[in-house]
């Protein structure tokens, strides 16, 4: 008996998406850049730029630069912060049928808590994504990410005041990234996202210098995508929550590879950039690849690869 | 103008010297709505390496959906797209960012340089829909004559006057493109149009603040998206606080807007 | 005044080399292999895959995969073990000039120290590299190179039996890689070298299985560039024994990053399986650049974009 | 026989299927110390993406330092060699790892499946080069007659007998390779020499037992060196204690020196 229109729905703790493809935050503006180029009705989610309480001017140029199957940026979480936000960005997503997620980012405990607060007043608002793990900022030292207490300390904080579903993204630049997923579990998340960028740099070897005027970027694309699908695995074996792939994933295979490894959906981040329509083309590919392989839903694909 | 993504055929293939070549592709949708100025962002292979699209200006637009590019060996990017084929599709998307803009009140003076003239015809030609050849002058430089002979008979055919210079001498004046500005007369009020290399837009730039000439400038900058998504193109603006994006805000810039540094 | 004959000279501790590209362990083999393609005696030096006290048979396959820019392996460490490298493959690498450097492994302090020991005996054997960092191996637990203790104790126990330099190989699965270096640097270590593969994996969507019969295997190549380069500077910022600098190099542009990044010497070695002569044209392409340049001493790049 | 690496130009390039074209390349050094039964390592793309070198038998030895490739498009590496163009240079290593062993003892059954024939016709000509044709016999199968038509014409342009079976019956019997071994007389001593997908010589190597003939079997595994430097290339070996190399101890073992799962 063949499958004829395979079931792509999966949920996220209470929230439910017509399918586990979502753009990763920082990749996709604030939807509005990609809407003549992608149907925005027809993502699982959006995750639009991360938002701090006030706007953030960013780090000087240059802020990209182009490695083998990567890129590395520092753009230090340029954002229009959370007012501008919602008066100019919001509007416009109130109308796209597709469920909002905002990533949200800041500098103490209080700065997440207040963007907590502020955002659950906003029924569009279907999730936070919590950023915890960004490498670009300077400022406050070791990143949130990095540090199992911490960790847990933001994510209680965000819970306390979102009533929807609370994500945290976690940083790969740890030595053990299940206990930090342990971690925000027990403090409360709904889920886990990952990986954020890995921390990299390049340099110019004509004028001797760091390409990037950080020094340090993220490095995100392709050449990641074994380091995330292996994080995935390594953060299934250890928690219940639903976890959501990000890194490097370019095609439906990809996604599929972070679904068997124990993905309840996955975010497409640099590729947005290089092929527009990659989403689209991801959510027609997984629904061919069960049609093809006779699965009648996308959940059965998560984690199969950790039970055979 | 929303962005559009393509994959345009190439058309045509002309190989003006031996890092500079013309493409010109079938991308209808694309040109119909682009203006002097804008620009396209071109996937350079099928694989992943190099992974970014790379950005050009829209160099003309041509009858029958016509876009051409003009492209000029730089890295493995464009060398890869140097050695693209006619009846090969090129990934496009565009049109992207703000143009030059343009209208009937000023004298119009269009300084290049190099590489940069690129976006500078499409701007003549649409510049003389609604002005006299006369209105428009076109101050070009570059290294050496090859690079530009083509184009300067390009204005040329035009109507327009060139006037060019080149750092060896082998075409026009020897020197730089701001020693054919300095003889000008004041003609006011003037409008220049300029895109180059970042020390000549400098040097330009100051030229007009000298003559009091209103002057846009096309800046280029690394960019990944080119849709207003990354914000990887920031330049600094002139009060020194905080950034533009070049695919967004630009690349076309009033001169005041930016910092120079 | 032009440079016409670059001083491509370099030390690690008392270690005089010709020139700063060396063969990374694991992928050169025993020399031998490359005889035919390479000319070993140009070569910096030269580093065999890892010997262990007894012979071990390594993994089961499928033991490589492919990723975008770069490569995954779980080799499990195969390897002819102590005596048979003495006897088999010793002989061959004693008529070539070039320096020889061993790479080691083991399950325990004791077996690094008894390795150390022998091959103390050895005249040819110019330096140790201590490899703490396999990602591959299941047994004994979590790897040394992940904890500063554990680091320090290998360290020390080599430290204490072989004379000649001691190189200790870093891995790049942990938080804080300036953490680790610091902790060898103490124990006695005269040149630390990183990285070490980053641990990733792959799945077949069509089996729905692992790539790697091992799972996780180590991700080399390209794509892992930014981030050896990136812990290179880290390192250089924290220790002051000489760093040599491995992580997809392929071209002479590459090595010369990780030295204005602060390494003394490179290594290559995926890009051996790609471009056989590689190390070659990277030691032509130095002299190049430096001739190019105007620089004297390839010793003036060495950390060079870290003070300008 | 030591392997070297030379930028081969493509002299010729046929296309037997829509999925399978044939290389020839000028690569005198290589050419001349190959034996049937050995590959070489040939560089799929310029870039970084894919990686890392494909393995392919030797095809065929030709006067004049030519050498063949038989390639059928698999995945990303084997499409985009498919695409080189005659002029175009291959970049390619070999001779590499251990050929087929054979001599005048024995009768010869070569036994190949699909693009796993690729070595069988080298292997052929240099039998014949002291033996007579009746000593030889060739089994062929293949999923579809296009698959190998052009191959088997190879063979018996050799003066040689030639048994083919397809899966789809459109070329000879219906059936599989080994179908064409069951009958044949018990001749003794023979050799097989086989090559193909997995489950073909596992099957090939089980007539062989009950037979009593002894067999070489080629075998394939991904690959990353081919130079016995990474180790990649492990196969369990029949006393199931520990692992040969693919690349070094073959690709071609007596099929009792390896496990067969
Ligand atoms: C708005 C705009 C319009 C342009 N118009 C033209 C044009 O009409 N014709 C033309 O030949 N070139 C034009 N350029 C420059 C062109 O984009 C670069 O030369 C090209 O990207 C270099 O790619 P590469 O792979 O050959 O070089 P690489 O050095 O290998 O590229 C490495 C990275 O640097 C980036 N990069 C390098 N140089 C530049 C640059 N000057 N500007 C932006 N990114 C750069 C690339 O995008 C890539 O990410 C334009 C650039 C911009 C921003
Ligand atoms: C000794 C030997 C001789 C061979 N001879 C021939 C030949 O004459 N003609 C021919 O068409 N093919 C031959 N093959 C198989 C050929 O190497 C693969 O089809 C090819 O590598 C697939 O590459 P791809 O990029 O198209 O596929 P992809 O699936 O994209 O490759 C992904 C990875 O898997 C590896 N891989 C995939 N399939 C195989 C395979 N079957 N064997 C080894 N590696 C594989 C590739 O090397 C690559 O690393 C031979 C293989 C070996 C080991
Ligand atoms: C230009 C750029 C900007 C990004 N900005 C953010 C951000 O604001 N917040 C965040 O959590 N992640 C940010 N990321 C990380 C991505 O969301 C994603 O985790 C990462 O790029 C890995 O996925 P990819 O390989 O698919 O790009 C950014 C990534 C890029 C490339
Ligand atoms: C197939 C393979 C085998 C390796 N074996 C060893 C080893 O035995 N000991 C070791 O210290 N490193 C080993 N490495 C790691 C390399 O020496 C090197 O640190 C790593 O591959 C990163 O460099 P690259 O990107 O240039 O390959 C191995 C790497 C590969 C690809
Ligand atoms: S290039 Fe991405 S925001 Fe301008
Ligand atoms: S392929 Fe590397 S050892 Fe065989």
């Amino acid at each position: 008996m063949a499958v004829e229109q395979p079931d792509m729905k999966i949920s996220i703790g209470s929230l439910r998406l017509k399918n586990p493809v979502m753009t990763a935050s920082g990749t996709f503006g604030y939807g509005e850049e990609y809407a003549s180029l992608v149907n925005l009705n027809l993502l699982g989610a959006i995750i639009v730029k991360g938002i701090s309480l006030l706007p953030r001017k960013g780090n000087p140029p240059t802020r990209i630069a182009e490695t083998a199957c990567g890129m590395l940026n520092a753009i230090g979480l340029e954002n229009v912060g959370l007012e501008r936000f919602l008066s100019e960005k919001l509007p416009f997503l109130q109308d796209i049928s597709t469920p909002l997620i905002v990533n949200i980012l800041g500098d103490t405990v209080e700065d997440y808590q207040q963007l907590a607060k502020r955002l659950n007043e906003e029924e569009k608002v279907a999730a936070l994504e919590v950023n915890i793990s960004c490498p670009n900022v300077k400022q406050g030292g070791v990143a949130f990410g990095t540090d199992p207490h911490m960790a847990h300390a933001v994510t209680k904080g965000v819970r306390q005041h979102f009533k929807r579903p609370v994500i945290v993204k976690l940083s790969p630049n740890v030595t053990d990234i299940a206990e930090i997923a342990l971690a925000v579990e027990e403090a409360g998340a709904d889920a886990v996202s990952l990986i954020n960028t890995v921390l990299g740099m390049a340099i110019d070897i004509d004028s001797g210098k760091p390409k990037l005027a950080n020094i340090f970027g993220g490095l995100s694309g392709p050449a990641i995508k074994p380091i995330a699908l292996r994080m995935v695995w390594q953060v299934a074996e250890n928690v219940s929550i639903p976890i959501i792939g990000i890194g490097g994933i370019a095609t439906p295979e990809d996604a599929i590879e972070f679904l068997l490894a124990g993905a309840s959906a996955i975010q497409v981040g640099t590729t947005n950039f290089i092929n527009p329509k990659a989403t689209e083309e991801i959510i027609h590919g997984m629904g061919t690849y069960l049609r093809e392989h006779n699965i009648a839903s996308i959940r059965d694909l998560i984690g199969r690869a950790r039970h055979t | 103008m929303p962005a559009l993504q393509q994959k345009a055929e190439i058309i045509r293939s002309e190989k003006l010297t031996d890092d500079i070549c013309r493409f010109t592709v079938q991308a209808p949708d694309i040109a119909a709505d682009s203006r002097p100025g804008q620009f396209v962002m071109v996937r350079a292979a099928e694989g992943m390496d190099p992974l970014l699209r790379r950005p050009f200006s829209i160099h003309q637009v041509r009858d029958g959906g016509l876009l051409q590019i003009l492209l000029k060996v730089i890295g493995k990017g464009t060398q890869a797209l140097s050695k693209m084929q006619v009846g090969q599709h090129m990934d496009i998307l565009g049109p992207l960012g703000r143009g030059f803009t343009y209208n009937s009140k000023h004298h119009h003076y269009l300084v290049g340089g190099g590489i940069g003239i690129a976006p500078l015809l499409f701007l003549a030609k649409q510049i003389l829909k609604k002005n006299e050849p006369s209105t428009i002058n076109v101050l070009l430089g570059a290294r050496a004559k090859d690079e530009i002979c083509t184009l300067v008979d390009d204005f040329a055919g035009m109507g327009l006057e060139v006037k060019v210079c080149t750092e060896d001498g082998s075409l026009g004046k020897q020197g730089l493109v701001t020693d054919l500005m300095a003889p000008l007369p004041d003609e006011n009020p003037a409008m220049v149009y300029t895109c180059g290399p970042y020390p000549m837009l400098r040097a330009v730039v100051g030229v007009c603040r000298d003559k009091n000439w209103a002057c846009q400038v096309s800046l280029e900058t690394i960019m990944a998206c080119g849709l207003a998504a990354c914000l990887g193109c920031a330049v600094l603006r002139a009060d020194m606080n905080g950034y533009v994006h070049v695919c967004k805000d630009g690349p076309v810039f009033n001169a005041d807007d930016v910092a120079w540094l």
